[in-house]
């Protein structure tokens, strides 16, 4: 028994992307966001796509480009406010956005990675998030039903990978990166160094090889990814 | 293990295509590992937290910490991972299992699986074995055709309580190979040496025959 | 930062008990993190996966996947330790986290809290607000005691739309620190230099007095 | 800021377990299995407890030394096929048993110790198993709602910790361990080494140490983890 090796020119994996289809894409901030992935479908043109990202990252970066040629339709988020075009866009009706609290939308996602129909929460009951959700009683108390999230593809910011899509994150450049890598039908990592297998011991692995469909290895880091001087 | 187990046996090593994860169950399906060569491309799957099976290790060689779902001290290859219950089952549930090889009390000819309690003799609870019947993409039995009194295994309904409902692809048995087909039990492949009479008469239910030579193996 | 902001914030970071799991929200509370001694035990937490929050760090010290919720570069210190942003809000749902210090627009007498959203004006979504207010074992807001205009922050009832009832125990304002109690507003400490006619005046509801003298901080 | 220090003795440990406590075990058959703080309890002698773990170990090891001495009025479990005294007092009536499946119990540990209410799934619907359980509808199907575990005391057996609890799992030592060092009100660890803070790489630790409570060194591994020669 040996493990599939599992990589793939970047080219190859983006044009898995359908039109139309759901994308989750890893990332709080800078850390974590695939930015070559993201360019690589900007460079595509996929259209018509469903966003499910913590946030809209900042004008000139990341799924910002997608938003700006027009590729996205609807955007499932926490929090866009580093982001004034997708304000914009959202204000004018050019941009469907949905708010979730931020540790329900992580919930939503693991769920969905889960196998879970939903989960059921307290957390916003008393907001206007909480309009139109189902309501059921658990142990006489309201609580919301918030249901699972999958996607059809998830693309996956990490810091190694190995061949067979074992992956690794370094900082807060994990955050919903794991819990996305399980919640697509097609899981696509970049990632900073690919190794053979074996590199990646097997207790500090974050992200198990079985919930990955390709790896892309990237020959050199993004840009985007430089330090901010504000 | 007797000819004919081992024949079944390696008969549903070939059921796995490679790429595949896979999950074996507790029991013969365990023994399907001896089958597969050192570079075949596959992912074994153990419930209690490990992608990535290497060969069964004698007690002397054995990791205490290092065993499978059913308690055998196993190795780890390289690329394998470790997680926790949860996300060991969460492969599970979110069909990243392509197949898995379960025993059986019975099957019946709609894919029913009974394989977890014979009330008032075994009721030692579930464990795993919901999950993976219900929601490996593909799910294939391992079991002897009818039970130590001679009674058939494969019904045209479980008596005992279900595992899952309408789960079952396949059945490997020491007779022979049956699919579970929205006709009911449909015999695919006989044992060398088996007569189509002998498998008719141990089956508890209608088993159809495709048209043309049934394959041995 | 003016001397009354930061008269307040180095009030708000007394109350850090040793021991203490502390989130501090955007803006003003993250400025408490200077009044903390290098060897206070706390452990300061941000929801985007760190537990372990060290000094805040220039440009040219940071590191390209180290940020804080605000997305200000930070540091570690020994012991720290990263997580997903399920595990993150795991513990702040579960009840680890013993004090979240926020920001507001509206704080309600009955401990409602509106730090989200300005209808028509400001809707960014609510992050991980929502479940800061609701979750943390104590919270308390940062903010002056009224807006650029003038007009009350603490009032009766919150306009805006909620982030969570009932949620906030303490207000640390420029001029204050008010206890949310089931009485409603209660003045427990004056800014130094500040009235207590200012303070009621600047107040948009009813304005306990204890018995006794009021400290002043 | 520094972290502070939770190591304890395990006798002192152990006493703020109360009679009539719910506690959950960490293992699935040996690995993972707190023997030591499991042999403190016996000990000290607490009763009326209501237990939750994977399995009843086997006889003479791990919580059966609970069960034996008439500790353990409830167990929740998936499997207790291993400890046929479990079975035994499971038929004559003598120790409550509630069956879930394996992951379904991870996962109401998890939901627990992630201040979730409930999961809703379709696992075990056609089962006995979801006897008496609430059903509602998740896109026009039927599923079941399983509510969240928690427990006053989590028992969890780590590799390493440091002083802080950050804690570290080997292998497939690490099964339930994580899900229930987070799902406690007291989360009490036995580690086969204590660390000082730092020695745990941050992006290495399996198990925060904002969830765990006290720290327990172990001076000797247990003779229970000796592999067993069947």
């Amino acid at each position: 028994m040996r493990l599939p090796d599992k990589t793939c020119t970047i080219e190859d994996a983006i044009a898995r992307i359908p039109e139309g289809a759901t994308v989750m894409v890893g990332g709080f901030g800078v850390p974590g966001t695939p930015f070559t992935l993201i360019r690589e479908l900007v460079r595509q043109g996929q259209r018509n796509l469903t966003l499910i990202k913590n946030d809209a990252n900042e004008r000139g970066m990341g799924i910002d480009h997608l938003i700006a040629n027009g590729q996205v339709a609807r955007l499932i988020t926490t929090h866009i406010g580093l982001n004034p075009r997708a304000i914009e866009m959202l204000n004018a009706g050019h941009l469907a956005v949905e708010f979730n609290a931020q540790g329900i939308l992580a919930e939503r996602v693991r769920a969905g990675g889960a196998g879970l129909k939903a989960i059921v929460t307290d957390i916003g009951l008393a907001t206007e998030l909480a309009d139109g959700k189902p309501r059921i009683e658990i142990a006489g108390k309201p609580a919301l039903v918030e249901t699972a999230l999958r996607a059809d593809v998830a693309l996956i910011h990490a810091h190694r990978a190995d061949v067979f899509g074992n992956l690794d994150y370094v900082a807060t450049a994990r955050n919903f990166n794991p819990l996305m890598a399980m919640a697509a039908d097609m899981v696509i990592a970049e990632a900073e160094a690919v190794m053979p297998l074996g590199d990646l011991a097997a207790d500090e692995v974050h992200t198990p090889g079985p919930f990955v469909d390709h790896v892309v290895g990237l020959t050199e880091i993004s840009e985007e990814y430089a330090v901010v001087r504000r | 293990m007797s000819d004919a187990r081992n024949r079944m046996v390696a008969r549903a090593a070939r059921e796995i295509a490679p790429g595949m994860v896979v999950n074996l169950g507790i029991g013969l399906p365990t023994k399907v590992v001896d089958h597969l060569s050192a570079d075949f491309p596959v992912c074994l799957h153990t419930e209690n937290g490990l992608s990535g099976i290497g060969p069964t290790l004698p007690p002397e060689a054995a990791n205490r910490n290092l065993i499978d779902a059913g308690g055998a001290y196993v190795s780890t290859v390289p690329g394998s991972a470790f997680f926790d219950s949860a996300v060991s089952f969460a492969l599970v549930r979110s069909g990243r299992l392509d197949l898995t090889m379960l025993g059986a009390f019975e099957v019946a000819e709609t894919g029913d699986l009974a394989n977890w309690k014979i009330p008032g003799k075994f009721s030692p609870g579930a464990g795993g074995g919901i999950e993976l019947a219900q929601k490996a993409r593909r799910v294939v039995v391992l079991t002897t055709h009818t039970d130590r009194a001679g009674n058939p295994k494969l019904k045209s309904a479980c008596a005992l309580p279900i595992t899952a409902r309408a789960c079952v692809n396949r059945v490997f048995t020491d007779l022979a190979v049956i699919d579970i087909t929205p006709a009911g039990f449909t015999l695919r492949e006989l044992a060398v040496g088996v007569s189509l009479a002998e498998v008719t008469e141990a089956t508890g239910a209608a088993l159809l025959l495709p048209g043309g030579e049934i394959p041995t193996f």
